[in-house]
């Protein structure tokens, strides 16, 4: 599914969020979202998925697969959502509904949206359980008893089951050692091509970013400052905003071969 | 729930039940034992008789004894009973019953005994003649015998006093609910002329007077007695559907004073200026205004009345100057605590403090439980002022007791009663307790507020039911009600 | 200056053991780096070494004398280290100011100390200054006003301000973005020289050169700023040793792959 | 060590306050004021101090005028709302009232804040025995009706204004106990307490500058929802005659009493009836906006009033709102920021 | 189950405290039960007589041993005024009084539940203020009043729209259930109405929290509307909350019972206690107030393991409070 964002403005309670944000992710493409905290990254992906705050008003147009969905009837949308559009959120702790097991959880859009026998639900997840290289025996399980990657992992599972064709990921992988980080998203790049659908990935982090994204626009303070393929945007940043990420990003990587010195 | 029994003619219909309303609800149904009077309103003349009953105007009249005969010397009463009478449960009633109930009475000291404390003697001189024998001539001996002291219990009946009941009456317990109703049903047995004319009453206790005043409006019960007459407005100016009436009792509120030596109110100064200082007028206005102005210890239906309220006109200012020789005044005023039982409401305590204010006293009005009352002013005699209503007729006598908690003490009064009581005819009698009541009055051991007269309200068909003095003596027999 | 941490086990209410023979030392002027997974057990040794835990077994030396319950050796300790805790809002009163906030350890330390009621502002509003946030802006905010960056600094200006000789910094640059991760680092290089810290050991007439231990999972700033790393696993210490040898040629497949893993 | 005095909590209390309390205050006053229902609030609280107040020294007509002639009469110039049962003037002992209410209300609210805190102190308490058992006895304890501890009290009481102080300070304080314990313990095992104990601060302190302040918020929701419930509590124990015993003035004693007529004249029991609704919603909304006002956290105005001051006094010359917004200051900035700092 | 075992003989500890303290504070009591018996015009020694004859000039302690000695036996003691058992005593009264709280309960939940929803979901910000508003308000009604306005209102004899009953208990109590029914129905009203009111305060401010929350967010990234998800999550998420709030609800409903009780007429528990203390029927009013006292603790108990049922978190924590905010 393709998603074209135009002269997207949030405000919330009169104050402006998000400026006239345009982007555009192709059928098939993995697009990352880049900018300092507070920037707004999470208010467009929520806006993508008519999740704003009831306090926060949108214009714009964000066209997803030919349809509007700003404006569009709560009804559409939820539609629309864990249909065509999957999301991974940041911290499964606080999203991950704790009365539910993890099978109700994984099962949870099926339900909502295809008319599938209990058995056939069980059989998908058990796949999808599968996929993200969980072990059956946590169906039964409630995310209280999981460790925070066998959670983000149930989040992502959550998120794929109906094979949407677009994902967004809004900084799946913070909060977690550096392994299982890397896991985390090679899992996501992986399902996500293989079932061909377009990506949306949040994140601060530049080697998980450059990893899993081809394209990426940097987003300082609610407006696009630029846009590129990851690999030339963080070789060479155009803009400041940028280059301060970048740069600093540069200097914290870890290089083998030991320590830089000079760091004024 | 009120089914018809019976349509007359002119089609109103004479109603199977009739419900009533009442205030203060007994506990259990064990006369012998418990005291209080809302046992004897509702079970003496209809579930249990006495020997003689009384009638409305607080006189003795015939019941299971058809007539007596009091010897001269006032030492012997012969009882002649009526034939052919069965107890509910179908046992029949002769002397033997009657005696034995009496002798018991005396025996086991159960309530009322001390009224007894003359009788020598109880004795069948065959089934239906009864003699009783004195000690010393008893001038009180046939009223008593009206209440709980002459009543007649089945000698060979086995049942549990406290919640049922086998006498001879009218009606017999169907059904007791404590603290909440009974039910009585028409003695299918009853020997005597005062059959049941409603099959069933049902008497339901609403201790809440907007309760009560509600459950009259809704036709849930057919009687109020009492009923506040503050609230019976509604009915009084409903005139086509509703009758309110006041009857006459023997109910005394009084306003007791610690007379005991070393009490604040030994001062006979300061009990006098409380005398005056009450106005009796204003208080039974402010009660809507059918009691009785009350000026001595002796209602109006008990032997001995006198009108005494002459003595101790309202005057504030005689009283002021009572309380100023006494040496209290506005700016110095005296403490005093009135100390009473909460059933009475708090409007009069609050109406004495007012009053008592202008003449230098500071009342502090304590309204606890009647059971705080009993320890603490009744047994343990400490308190200063105390409000109770005596409802009890022929009470007299406790003015006569030093040990009752008034502590009141006067020779002259203990002779004066004492030679009343020996009295031989009712004249001689009366005649003493007036001079005994008009001394107390004078000597003001308390003041007595009023004379409380019930107020009854009825559903307009209701015919039979006792105006007077039915708190304590509520024949209901004579009920009906034609809607 | 010496600190020893010998041979110390710890285990929980649920019975289980969370650190099995840990040692470890760090010297003045030094940065300890412990790294390793999520639930390794970091935190914990953290607070064992503060006394705020109490371990089951081992001794921990300070200055050459044993840190026991109620010793001399923990009076001192803990009179003299300070500690920046994972979470930046979490480590600071949301109803206290920043003023409040950062003066409150000289406030409790004002005696041992030894300066007067009237340069604890001041001192305060140094410290800020040292992590780069405007006094005169940022004294009188509440935590809640911040952003992560600075909430962060301000942890980490509490914890400097009373010239301790120990900072323990529990993962003090997690969830913020690298611009500030930059800053605060810069921060801690200019502590630990000893540059400016105003105060002078008395013993040896040196301006005081704390000793810092950092838990941190960022490989890269662990290269940047320790001197000597101490990787955990599961309780264990799989690895320690200077930082370059660690990095530059790690001896414990465990070590290798959390390496890997970050080094995209 | 324990017996050195350490530098109180007072004093940096009083350290903090120094910028200006009064004003602190007047802000809080003015963001209650701001809102709609804080005016409301703010009107009706002030509204029943002041009555209370007078009512000590000044009523229409004297509480204990009373004038048996005209009992129950209907509102007059004389006397406002009518006279009640002895004839005395309704107006004048809702007056009254209002300072007996007063005095319960506040009353109650200390004691279930005392007793709430101390249970609170003790369920986030180090010591686990202590903790666990308190928690549990909490639970247990709060199952009872305060009615029945009332009803227990009275017995050898008697009716008084104790029995619902005791019963309601009693019952509120386990309900504030366990409704606060969640935000006391979140600030009991917070890091900022741990660094606080790190360098050495006592357990009454922790108490006192931490946690307290951090449960202010709940706590003035909790207490403000007991006061008003202590305000029904009174109308419903006295009704019952176990609470305001006779001859005190109370909105209880007025409603009670005046529930006898209200089938002859109900407006008699409209008046006590519509004071406590109205002043009861007035204290369940004033927690409500005093949480408002008074946190910081949610009251951005009390934030910048004690910036501004804050600013103000640490340098004359920076006006605060010019200085730079830091947040994505270049390492470059940082350095010489540094060195500005090390000198000073 | 540790947990249940450790709550219940939490349990029983509390109920032996309170058996003593209810013991202790009615013997402080002044008068006693021989006194009324005796009444006002019995010579004193009346009462003395009386006094030996019903034992209550006993030893205390042997006279509250007796009593936990009946009462471990299941024998709650005869009232000594009623001479009834204090078993069926409490029987009848509570046929009375639990029906009304229950039916006050039901009420309550009608409506609170969906007014504290449609509270949170109303879609303009004035009719939510609008539903606080009346949820404050309801709250605030003492329930003297709001029983007298319905009987004013509702009353049969004396309200405008005289439909109900208003007054007393049918004669043949649930024999006729549809006349004890609707006996019930004004007083269940005036509790249900007020106990709803702060109901729904609960409910709006507990969903309100959690509509801001990650899991309403997680719930509608999987296709849910707002309002399902508010409704289907929301609701069972707050369900624990609300089951401990309507267990304290319960506890303190009891208050509000025993005036609307005296205001209707009704013989139940709060009538009959008030009597019974006021009688000094101390062995009727002990095993009363024990019972009740049972009665509610078993309450908190049912609350607390429910709530750990609800709520798969708690499984490991100690104590409800854990988790519970
Ligand atoms: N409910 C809200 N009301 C008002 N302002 C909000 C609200 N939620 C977010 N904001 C503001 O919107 C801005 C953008 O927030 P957003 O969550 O999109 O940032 P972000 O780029 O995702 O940051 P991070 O990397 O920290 O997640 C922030 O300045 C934040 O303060
Ligand atoms: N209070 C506690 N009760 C029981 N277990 C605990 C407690 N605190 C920590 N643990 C356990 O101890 C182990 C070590 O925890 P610790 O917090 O030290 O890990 P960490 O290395 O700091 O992890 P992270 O990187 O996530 O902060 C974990 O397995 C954790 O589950
Ligand atoms: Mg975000
Ligand atoms: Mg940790």
């Amino acid at each position: 599914m393709s998603i074209q964002v135009r002269d997207l403005t949030i405000a919330i309670g009169g104050k402006s969020i998000v400026s006239g944000a345009d982007l555009d992710i192709a059928d098939g493409e993995r697009v990352g979202l880049i900018g300092s905290s507070g920037s707004g990254k999470s208010m467009i992906s929520k806006a993508m998925l008519g999740l704003l705050p009831r306090n926060a008003t949108a214009s714009g147009s964000i066209v997803m697969g030919g349809t509007d969905v700003i404006g569009l009837h709560e009804r559409a949308l939820a539609d629309l959502r864990g249909r065509y559009v999957g999301t991974v959120f940041q911290n499964p702790a606080t999203s991950l509904n704790p009365v539910m097991t993890v099978g109700q959880q994984i099962a949870l859009p099926l339900k909502l949206h295809y008319d599938l026998t209990k058995a056939e639900r069980a059989e998908r997840v058990a796949a999808m359980l599968a996929k993200v290289g969980l072990d059956g025996e946590v169906t039964g399980k409630y995310p209280h008893e999981l460790s925070g990657g066998q959670q983000q992992r149930v989040g992502i599972a959550t998120a794929l089951i109906t094979s949407p064709r677009f994902i967004i990921a809004d900084e799946p992988t913070t909060a977690l050692d550096s392994v299982t980080q890397r896991q985390i998203v090679d899992l996501l790049t992986s399902l996500v091509d293989d079932a061909g659908a377009s990506m949306l990935f949040i994140t601060h982090d530049f080697s998980v970013l450059a990893r899993a994204t081809t394209r990426c626009y940097v987003l300082d303070a609610g407006r696009i400052v630029e846009s590129g393929p990851t690999a030339e945007l963080l070789a060479l940043p155009a803009t400041a905003q940028a280059r301060e990420l970048v740069s600093a990003a540069r200097l914290l990587t870890l290089r083998a071969g030991g320590k830089e010195e000079s760091h004024d | 729930k009120k089914d018809d029994a019976g349509t007359s003619a002119d089609g109103s219909a004479t109603a199977s039940t009739v419900t009533i309303g009442l205030k203060l609800a007994p506990t259990n149904l064990d006369i012998r034992n418990t005291a209080g009077s809302a046992l004897d309103q509702v079970l003496i003349g209809n579930v249990y008789e006495g020997i003689v009953a009384r009638d409305s105007k607080n006189q003795v009249a015939p019941a299971i004894a058809s007539s007596w005969e009091e010897s001269k010397d006032g030492l012997t009463y012969t009882f002649h009973l009526n034939k052919n009478m069965v107890f509910s449960n179908g046992d029949t009633l002769d002397a033997e019953d009657v005696v034995w109930s009496i002798n018991e009475l005396i025996a086991k000291q159960y309530h009322d005994a001390d009224a007894l404390e003359s009788v020598s003697k109880v004795e069948a001189k065959d089934a239906s003649t009864v003699v009783i024998t004195l000690k010393t001539p008893n001038s009180n001996l046939l009223w008593t015998l009206t209440g709980r002291a002459g009543l007649v219990f089945d000698k060979d009946a086995k049942y549990d006093l406290k919640t049922e009941a086998v006498g001879s009456g009218p009606y017999t317990v169907a059904k007791f609910v404590e603290n909440d109703s009974i039910t009585l049903k028409a003695n299918a047995k009853y020997w005597g002329k005062n059959k049941a004319k409603t099959p069933t009453i049902v008497v339901k206790y609403l201790a809440d007077d907007n309760a009560a005043v509600n459950a009259l409006k809704s036709g849930d019960v057919q009687v109020l007695a009492p009923i506040t007459e503050n609230l019976a407005e509604p009915f009084t100016s409903d005139p086509s559907k509703y009758v309110v009436k006041a009857g006459d009792g023997t109910d005394k509120y009084v306003l007791g004073f610690n007379n005991a030596s070393g009490s604040k109110l030994a001062d006979k100064r300061i009990r006098q200026a409380i005398r005056y200082a009450i106005n009796h007028d204003e208080l039974i206005a402010s009660r809507g205004g059918a009691d009785k102005a009350l000026g001595g210890p002796i209602p109006s239906l008990d032997p001995g009345y006198e009108d005494l309220t002459g003595l101790y006109p309202y005057d504030q200012a005689k009283a002021k100057s009572l309380m100023a020789e006494a040496g209290y005044s506005e700016d110095k005023p005296l403490q005093l605590t009135l100390t009473y039982a909460n059933i009475y409401g708090t409007e009069l305590g609050d109406q004495l403090r007012s009053q008592l204010k202008p003449i230098g006293i500071d009342l502090k009005v304590n309204v606890v439980e009647f059971s705080t009352w009993l320890q603490d002013v009744y047994t343990n005699h400490d308190f200063d002022l105390s409000l109770v209503d005596h409802n009890e007729s022929h009470d007299f006598y406790t003015w006569t007791d030093p040990t009752y908690y008034f502590g009141y003490d006067n020779k002259d009064v203990q002779k004066l009663y004492a030679e009343g009581i020996a009295a031989t005819t009712d004249e001689e009698r009366d005649a003493k307790f007036a001079e005994a009541a008009k001394l107390i009055s004078e000597d003001a051991p308390a003041d007595w507020l009023f004379n409380y007269r019930i107020t009854t309200a009825t559903a307009k068909g209701v015919k039979g039911f006792p105006f007077s003095l039915n708190q304590t003596v509520l024949p209901l027999y004579n009920v009906t009600y034609t809607k | 200056m010496h600190r020893g941490l010998f041979d110390f086990g710890r285990s929980h209410a649920s019975r289980r053991q969370v650190l099995f023979g840990v040692s470890a030392e760090v010297h003045a002027g030094e940065c300890l780096a412990v790294i390793g997974a999520s639930g390794s057990g970091k935190t914990t040794l953290t607070r064992i070494m503060l006394g705020l835990a109490a371990a089951d077994s081992g001794n921990i030396e300070y200055r050459g004398e044993g840190v026991g319950r109620g010793s001399a050796g923990s009076r001192a300790l803990r009179a003299e280290s300070a500690i920046v805790f994972q979470d930046p809002f979490g480590s600071l009163d949301p109803r206290w100011t920043v003023e409040r906030s950062v003066s409150e350890p000289l406030w409790l330390r004002r005696r041992a100390l030894g300066f007067a009621a009237d340069e604890v502002e001041g001192k305060a509003a140094q410290a800020l200054a040292r992590v780069g946030l405007d006094p005169r802006v940022f004294l009188g905010r509440y935590p809640c006003d911040l952003s992560g960056g600075q909430a962060q600094r301000v942890a980490i200006a509490r914890a400097i301000v009373a010239n301790p000789r120990l900072i323990l910094a529990d993962e003090p640059m997690s969830a913020i973005d690298v611009a500030a991760r930059v800053q605060i680092l810069e921060t801690f290089q200019s502590i630990l020289s000893g540059e400016g810290s105003g105060a002078v050991d008395t013993a040896t007439g040196q301006p005081i050169r704390p000793a810092i231990i950092m838990v941190s999972h960022d490989l890269g700033v662990v290269q940047h700023i320790a001197d000597r790393i101490l990787v955990l696993r599961e309780g264990h210490v799989v690895e320690s040793g200077p930082t370059d040898a660690v990095l530059g040629s790690p001896q414990s497949d465990y070590t290798r792959q959390l390496i890997a893993a970050a080094s995209l | 060590m324990r017996k050195v005095r350490s530098p109180g909590a007072g004093e940096t209390a009083a350290h903090t306050v120094t910028h200006k309390p009064l004003r602190r205050f007047s802000i809080v006053l003015q963001s209650i004021w701001r809102r709609g229902e804080g005016k409301f609030t703010l009107i009706v609280l002030a509204l029943w101090l002041a009555v209370a107040l007078v009512s000590l020294v000044w009523t229409p007509q004297s509480l204990w005028a009373t004038d048996g002639y005209h009992v129950w009469a209907k509102p007059s110039a004389s006397h406002w709302l009518g006279t009640d049962g002895t004839g005395a003037d309704v107006f004048s002992w809702l007056m009254a009232g209002s300072r007996t209410n007063l005095l319960i209300v506040v009353l109650t609210v200390a004691l279930s804040a005392v007793w709430g805190l101390a249970l609170v102190a003790a369920m986030v308490a180090r010591t686990p025995a202590l903790a666990g058992t308190s928690v549990v006895v909490v639970d247990a304890l709060i199952s009872i009706p305060t009615v029945l501890i009332a009803l227990i009290l009275a017995v050898p009481l008697g009716a008084s204004i104790a029995v619902i102080v005791v019963a309601c300070g009693f019952g509120y304080g386990l309900n504030l106990a366990r409704v606060t314990r969640p935000a006391a313990l979140l600030a009991a095992r917070s890091a900022y307490v741990e660094s606080a104990r790190a360098n050495g601060a006592s357990g009454w302190r922790v108490l006192v500058s931490h946690i307290i302040p951090n449960i202010l918020p709940v706590l003035a929701v909790q207490l403000s929802l007991s006061a008003g419930t202590a305000v029904l509590a009174e109308s419903g124990l006295t009704y019952l005659g176990i609470g305001v015993p006779s001859g005190v003035p109370s909105w209880g004693h007025s409603l009670a009493t005046s529930v006898k007529l209200i089938n002859v004249f109900p407006l008699t029991v409209l008046w006590p009836g519509l004071i406590v609704t109205v002043v009861v919603v007035a204290l369940n909304v004033f927690g409500d906006v005093l949480r408002d006002a008074v946190d910081p956290v949610a009251n951005p105005a009390l934030r910048q009033a004690v910036a501004q001051s804050a600013g103000a006094a640490d340098n004359a010359t920076a006006d605060p709102s010019a200085a730079p917004v830091a947040r994505n200051t270049g390492v470059a900035e940082i350095a010489e920021d540094d060195g500005e700092g090390g000198e000073r | 189950m540790r947990f249940v075992v450790r709550r219940l003989l939490l349990f029983v500890a509390a109920l032996f405290g309170l058996s003593v303290v209810v013991f202790a504070a009615l013997r402080i009591l002044p008068g006693d039960v021989a006194s009324i018996m005796a009444g006002v015009n019995a010579p004193p020694e009346k009462a003395a007589q009386l006094r030996e004859q019903l034992g209550l000039n006993r030893p205390l302690a042997i006279q509250y041993l007796d009593w936990m000695g009946a009462l471990l036996h299941g024998d709650f003691g005869t009232s000594i005024l009623t001479g009834r058992s204090v078993t069926s005593l409490v029987a009848s009264r509570a046929s009375i009084t639990f029906p009304l709280i229950i039916l006050g309960l039901l009420i309550a939940l009608a409506i609170g539940l969906p007014l504290g929803c449609a509270a949170v979901l109303a879609r303009s910000a004035r009719v939510r203020a609008a539903f606080h508003v009346l949820a404050i308000i309801g709250g605030a009604v003492p329930a003297l009043w709001s029983g007298l306005l319905l009987i004013l209102l509702f009353g049969k004899g004396t309200g405008l729209v005289g439909i109900l009953p208003s007054q007393g208990f049918p004669m043949d109590g649930w024999t006729t259930p549809g006349q004890a029914l609707l006996a019930l129905i004004l007083p269940a009203l005036s509790v249900g109405i007020i106990v709803g009111a702060s109901l729904m305060r609960y409910t709006r401010s507990a969903l309100g929290d959690l509509a801001d929350s990650g899991y309403i967010d997680m719930a509608r990234s999987c296709g849910m509307t707002r309002t399902q998800a508010v409704l289907r999550v929301g609701l069972r998420l707050a369900t624990p909350q609300l089951v401990s709030v309507i267990g304290l609800t319960f506890a303190s409903m009891i208050t509000g019972v025993m005036v609307i009780e005296n205001l209707f007429a009704l013989p139940g528990i709060g009538n009959g206690l008030v009597t019974d203390v006021g009688n000094r029927d101390l062995i009727a009013v002990q095993s009363e107030l024990f019972l009740l006292a049972a009665f509610f603790l078993g309450v908190g108990l049912v609350v607390d393991v429910l709530h750990r049922i609800l709520d798969p978190r708690l499984k490991s924590a100690d104590t409800v409070s854990e988790v519970a905010a």
